[in-house]
């Protein structure tokens, strides 16, 4: 038996490591991993709250998150290849235009 | 049972299964060697034993008696990971695959599968899409362009595969309503009128099969979809770069898919062990098997047959073939299927 | 079931006649304007005239449901007509002279640059009345009212470009208000006692209550604020400060609402709620007073005017105070019957006053004219009739109306009687000082000999904005010389002339052998509806003259004599003074003295309203509330918020670095900071 | 007992994977492991007894989406990232605030729900109840994220193409 709190610690672990990927990685697809990381933590939130509540609707969000995660991956890499089209670059402190 | 003996029976179970799984590789290698030799007017292998049957076993020293070299400039530790990332996915696929019914030892009656799981399938497909990164990775890490293309081209056309693959299955799946693999080859007894066989094949899946046949083909990296591997345009693809034993565990990986694919079309389209069973009770415990093999082998065969005959693709016909062709092809079916099934119940 | 009339077609002809002047009005041709104007208009005057034409097969009160409004709970507003016989003579009046001075204003305006917007001006204005006369409640009748407000306002200032113009229009609208406040008050009271606006609602209440002998009470309440949106709109003491100014306007619009109609609203609506009246003895006696004070006090002012325009002013005004006076003893028929013989001689001096100054040019000082009785000899002839006509000499319709009312007035008080009288006298002496001064002596207008000096007059262009905006366009040597108008000015002044001379004999007292045929036909309307018994304060023969005893004519025919006497005393002093003795009057002036200068001066009213309202309020709402509030508080509440945004973005944006990182950092800054807030607020 | 070991066994790979996925500095190793962190977060869901899930898991995050990551990786042959130093910020208040965050967190699920226990294979996820769910009770929400998913294939097509004008220039992308 596993105590509920331990799942939703290596959930809440995973989702910060997200996080401070996020902050330090300089490559734009390294960071868009990290994104996926914390989408993964969030879900093994969800499938232990399932658990835990005896819920099956938790499951049934895992897979709404998939779904929108492949849609976002699908674009987000399309932008990416279109940036470094652009660019010439991967780093995302050199595309920084976007300021005033 | 209990466990030591469930433990016991399944690492024999598992060391039966990787035996025969990699004879059968080997052997497979030697019977595309010798058929496609006799459809090119050729003996193919004939000095080593005879009929050059002792072949794949001179070749298996060679490989392990060549030098090891790894290229300068490639990136080590994947270019070391590589090949063994496709063996083991490959040769891991097989551990949910039932080749027969239970057969009772004394007391304990066993299934003959490594082990029995109601998600069989989706296990199988999720190791074969792992089985992706093996062959991108050795084309990524080894740094040539060949072999960088080869890797491209491998993933892109197994991902696009996957798709229609995947999808062909989904009618199966509603026919039987199970993920259990022993499951679907049980719903396939039976007989219409009498004569015809109740397999999936004849059951309404003959587009599924179709589907299923070229996805599995484009999946294995066969002709005519060896895209990856195009001899004439990039040397040798994504193992442009290997040699000796690295080479050999990609060959066995891609021959080993090989098989768990027929193995998957035998059980999903072509009844599974289903066939007559006649004889006395021995006969009738390894019957089943029997059919099982037969119906592999045949559709090994029909593989190397088609190798012999194809030319290969260009690229974009093959993309154009999975995304324009395929895709609604397998789409319609599972519509197809979806409503006569509903109608029916 | 009463025949359905369209009423409403009455009010709409001439709204349509609006909106097609207004909105495509600037592109017609001048003869298009005229042709719509026009048409709309006597559409209108037929559709009444058709109207009076069933009339008598109606069952009155006639009714006419148009469309819902208002529904409320139980408070119910429709729009709907009500016709009887009050309002059908209204409708003929109203629709009649405003038809005539259409035409008339045809040719008054015809060099002016704003002709279509005048016309579109002039329509809505009768759209407005005629829903104030046709309204069948008093929120209707409201809308109407305030609309001819808004009309009269558009046609003070119709040429806006003159400061003086603009200035009168606004006091016009303020004072106004002023008086609306009243009559709203006074609906407040009504919906909130009766919980309904309709006049049959209305009347139907108060018919079961009884007369207010005990002083001050709900219905005396009602009454006087009813009274005070009368003196508003129909420019009595002490709003009436508002019309003089008004004569800024073109002369036919002084002619068609400042004299005619809009003015006697007030005397229309009080005379519609009699009912309230009779029962308010207190309320009553405030009208009374008022309107014969009005009398009184605008005639001496009259008496001084050198403006031809501001002499019918006051004399407008003092009219209307008799009027009211009429209303103030309860002879409501008397004083509808003044209304329109008012309306008849009153617009048709206002138009031949118009025609005179069109002639000279736009010349309005009655000492500049003199000796026009050859040169335009139609407007002085029709000028001859009205100014007997108002004079109250028999048998023109002055005479009758008036006459009736000084009658009725003397039942109940010798006091306004003898007002009325002095009033009379007053009247027709400052009537026949412009008569004589405008058409007989020699002409002393300084632009007598050429037309080079007519516009290159100094004089004539500062004391005469009127030409500089209607006539300057019309250079043509037509305006040179002192002209005759055209016959589209005349013929409205001939009807009308007519009118004024038989206009009264619909009204022959009975003392003079007439039977009063006005009097009895709004009999219906008007017979009282008090309880027997109750009806102290008012002598019975007054309810209606039907029912009089033949042994008061002698006594009338007495009082009648007098009144006349007065007139043409009148008449005599005036001739003697102005064409007599020239030098006469000037000399009395010194006499006089100071009280001279206040009659001339209007008694500085004006200017102590001025001292008393108009600066303190401007001063206030300068201190206060513009610089001290709106400037103060909200604009710099705003302009002071635009500041610190713009400061405080400027130092934000600095965060706009570009970089996703540093974006993604604030975004988890600001999570981390929820997550402690939450955590605190459960752990807690 | 035995749940537990797995338990740690797995939820270990899952840190040391996602931690190694921030140490690495070339995306190729990020992306293998963040692969490693999902597969063994798959485990975790079959220890959850959430079966389908698990093997959804596996197909979809493993076989596909990081497929994907892998192959834009070699497609924009993409090397070691370089360490600049584009924002302070990130370094100043994110790190410290993500991490009180999380610690906060942590202290608090330790000290005020830790009661709750997971039974193994606790709520069997079979696939027939799961596409029961998903086509009765959230039928709408599953159109709609299959519209999303259109559209998303839509907008990658529109950007990833190459423009027809710079479609002749010579290549210079790493495929």
């Amino acid at each position: 038996m596993v105590p509920l709190s331990y799942y939703l610690i290596l959930s809440g672990i995973l989702f910060s490591c997200g996080v401070v990927g996020f902050l330090i990685k300089r490559n734009l697809i390294t960071i868009f991993m990290c994104i996926e990381l914390m989408l993964n933590g969030v879900n093994l939130s969800f499938v232990a709250f399932a658990a835990h509540w005896h819920a099956l609707s938790g499951q049934v969000f895992v897979f709404f998150v998939m779904v929108v995660a492949a849609a976002e991956t699908a674009v987000g890499l399309a932008i990416i290849i279109a940036v470094f089209r652009t660019r010439e670059t991967l780093n995302v402190d050199q595309v920084n235009l976007l300021k005033l | 049972m209990d466990v030591t003996t469930f433990v016991i029976v399944s690492v024999i179970k598992s060391v039966i299964a990787i035996i025969v799984l990699l004879t059968a590789v080997a052997y497979s290698v030697w019977l595309e060697r010798k058929v496609v030799g006799h459809m090119q007017n050729r003996w193919g292998p004939t000095r080593v034993g005879p009929f050059g049957l002792l072949q794949p076993l001179a070749d298996g020293i060679k490989f392990l008696l060549k030098e090891d070299l790894t290229p300068p400039y490639v990136y080590k530790p994947l270019y070391i990971a590589a090949p063994m990332i496709a063996v083991i996915f490959a040769l891991t696929s097989i551990s949910v695959i039932p080749i027969g019914n239970w057969i009772y030892i004394g007391d304990l009656h066993i299934p003959l599968q490594i082990t029995d799981v109601n998600i069989g399938l989706l296990i199988i497909l999720g190791i074969t899409s792992m089985g992706v990164y093996g062959v991108a990775l050795a084309g990524w890490s080894s740094n040539s362009k060949y072999s960088l293309l080869g890797g491209l081209r491998a993933s892109a056309q197994m991902v696009s595969y996957e798709i229609s693959l995947g999808l062909s299955l989904i009618g199966v799946l509603i026919m039987s309503g199970s993920f259990s693999l022993r499951t679907i080859v049980e719903s396939q007894q039976g007989h219409f009128w009498g004569f015809i066989p109740k397999w999936n094949i004849f059951h309404g899946q003959e587009i599924a099969f179709f589907v299923y046949l070229m996805s599995a083909y484009a999946e294995t990296n066969r002709v005519p979809f060896d895209l990856p591997e195009a001899e004439t345009e990039l040397v040798a693809g994504y193992h442009t770069e290997y040699s000796a034993m690295k080479f050999a565990m990609f060959f066995m990986a891609e021959y080993a898919n090989m098989i768990t694919v027929a193995c998957l079309a035998t059980l999903l389209f072509l009844g599974g062990w289903n066939g007559p069973l006649f004889g006395p009770y021995w006969l009738q415990a390894v019957l089943p098997v029997l059919w099982f093999v037969a119906k592999v082998f045949c559709f090994i065969f029909l593989y190397i047959w088609v190798r012999g005959t194809l030319p290969r693709f260009r690229y974009d016909q093959l993309m154009n073939f999975a995304w324009k062709f395929l895709f609604p092809l397998a789409i319609a079916n599972l519509i197809i299927t979806g409503l006569i099934v509903a109608l029916r119940s | 079931m009463t025949p359905n009339l369209h009423l409403w077609l009455i009010p709409v002809l001439p709204l349509i006649g609006a909106a097609i002047n207004g909105f495509w009005g600037r592109r017609f041709s001048l003869k298009t304007v005229t042709i719509v104007a026009w048409a709309f208009c006597g559409a209108a005057f037929a559709w009444a005239l058709y109207v009076a034409a069933r009339f008598p097969s109606l069952s009155t009160p006639h009714v006419e449901y148009l469309a819902r409004w208002i529904h409320a709970g139980s408070f119910q507003v429709d729009y709907s007509f009500y016709l009887d016989q009050l309002s059908l003579v209204m409708l003929l009046v109203v629709t009649g002279v405003g038809f005539l001075i259409h035409i008339y204003s045809a040719g008054y305006m015809s060099e002016d640059p704003g002709y279509s917007r005048f016309f579109c001006y002039l329509n809505l204005f009768m759209f407005f009345m005629l829903t104030l006369v046709l309204a069948s409640n008093y929120l209707i009748m409201f809308i109407g009212w305030e609309g001819v407000g808004l009309a009269s306002y558009l046609l003070i200032g119709f040429w806006f470009t003159k400061d003086s113009a603009a200035s009168a229009g606004k006091k016009a609208f303020i004072v106004n208000r002023i008086g609306d406040f009243g009559f709203l008050i006074a609906l407040f009271l009504l919906i909130k006692h009766f919980g309904t606006l309709n006049f049959d609602g209305v009347f139907q209440a108060i018919s079961g209550m009884g007369v207010e002998k005990s002083g001050a009470g709900l219905l005396t309440a009602v009454g006087i604020l009813l009274m005070v949106g009368a003196c508003g709109k129909s420019a009595q003491i002490p709003l009436y400060v508002w019309l003089p100014d008004a004569m800024e306007g073109p002369t036919p619009v002084s002619a068609l609402i400042h004299a005619a109609t809009m003015v006697t609203a007030g005397v229309y609506m009080v005379s519609r709620s009699h009912m309230i009246f009779e029962r308010a003895p207190i309320a009553l006696m405030v009208v009374a007073i008022i309107g014969t004070l009005t009398a009184l006090f605008a005639a001496t002012i009259g008496v001084a005017q050198t403006d031809i325009k501001k002499v019918l002013a006051y004399s407008t005004v003092s009219q209307l105070g008799y009027m009211f006076m009429a209303c103030g003893v309860a002879a409501f028929s008397a004083a509808i019957f003044h209304l329109m013989t008012h309306a008849f001689f009153k617009g048709l001096l206002f138009l031949a006053a118009g025609s005179v100054i069109h002639g000279l040019g736009g010349e309005q000082d009655m000492r500049r004219m003199g000796g026009l009785r050859q040169k335009l000899p139609w407007t002085f002839w029709t000028m001859t009739a009205a100014t007997f006509a108002i004079a109250g000499f028999p048998p023109f319709a002055g005479f009758f109306s008036k006459d009736e009312i000084l009658w009725r007035a003397s039942r109940v008080s010798l006091a306004y009687w003898g007002i009325g009288v002095f009033t009379a006298f007053l009247t027709s002496f400052y009537m026949f000082r412009l008569w004589f001064l405008t058409f007989f002596g020699d002409y002393r207008g300084e632009r007598a000999m050429t037309v080079e000096t007519v516009q290159t007059s100094p004089v004539a262009h500062s004391t005469n904005p009127h030409r500089l905006d209607a006539h300057v366009p019309a250079e043509h040597g037509g305006h040179g010389a002192i002209h005759e108008s055209p016959p589209v000015m005349l013929i409205p002044l001939i009807i009308l002339a007519v009118l004024s001379v038989i206009g009264g004999w619909v009204g022959v007292p009975g003392s003079l052998g007439g039977r009063d045929r006005l009097d009895q036909f709004l009999a219906p309307v008007f017979h009282s509806t008090i309880p027997a018994g109750e009806s102290q304060g008012m002598p019975p023969e007054q309810r209606t003259e039907g029912a009089e005893p033949g042994a008061g004519h002698s006594q009338e025919l007495i009082y009648t004599g007098i009144s006349v006497g007065a007139a043409s005393l009148g008449l005599f002093l005036a001739w003697l003074l102005y064409v007599r003795r020239p030098k006469l009057p000037q000399e009395i002036a010194q006499g006089l003295g100071r009280f001279y200068e206040a009659v001339l001066n209007k008694y500085y009213v004006d200017e102590l309203y001025a001292v008393v309202f108009v600066k303190p309020l401007i001063d206030g709402s300068t201190r206060i509330l513009w610089q001290g509030f709106d400037q103060g508080v909200i604009d710099a509440a705003v302009n002071d918020s635009a500041d610190g945004a713009r400061h405080i973005s400027d130092t934000v944006r600095h965060m706009q670095s570009g970089n996703i990182r540093s974006y993604a950092a604030w975004v988890a800054l600001g999570a981390g900071a929820v997550i402690v807030y939450m955590i605190w607020m459960g752990v807690r | 007992m035995l749940h537990f070991l797995l338990f740690s066994i797995f939820g270990a790979i899952a840190v040391a994977g996602a931690i190694n996925l921030l140490m690495q500095r070339h995306p190729i190793n990020s992306a293998l492991s963040l692969i490693a962190v999902m597969a063994s977060l798959a485990v975790e869901y079959l220890l959850l007894g959430a079966e389908f899930v698990a093997a959804v898991q596996v197909i979809v995050y493993a076989g596909a989406i990081m497929v994907l990551f892998v192959f834009v990786i070699m497609l924009l042959n993409a090397g070691e990232e370089e360490r600049t130093d584009g924002s302070r910020v990130a370094a100043l208040f994110g790190i410290p605030a993500m991490l009180v965050g999380a610690v906060l967190v942590a202290w608090t699920l330790l000290k005020h729900s830790g009661t709750g226990e997971v039974a193994l294979g606790a709520l069997p996820g079979a696939p027939t109840t799961i596409g029961w769910l998903l086509f009765h009770d959230y039928l709408l929400p599953f159109e709609v994220t299959s519209i999303l998913v259109l559209i998303a294939i839509m907008g990658a097509v529109v950007l990833a193409a190459r423009p027809e004008a710079t479609a002749q220039r010579p290549r210079k992308e790493g495929a």
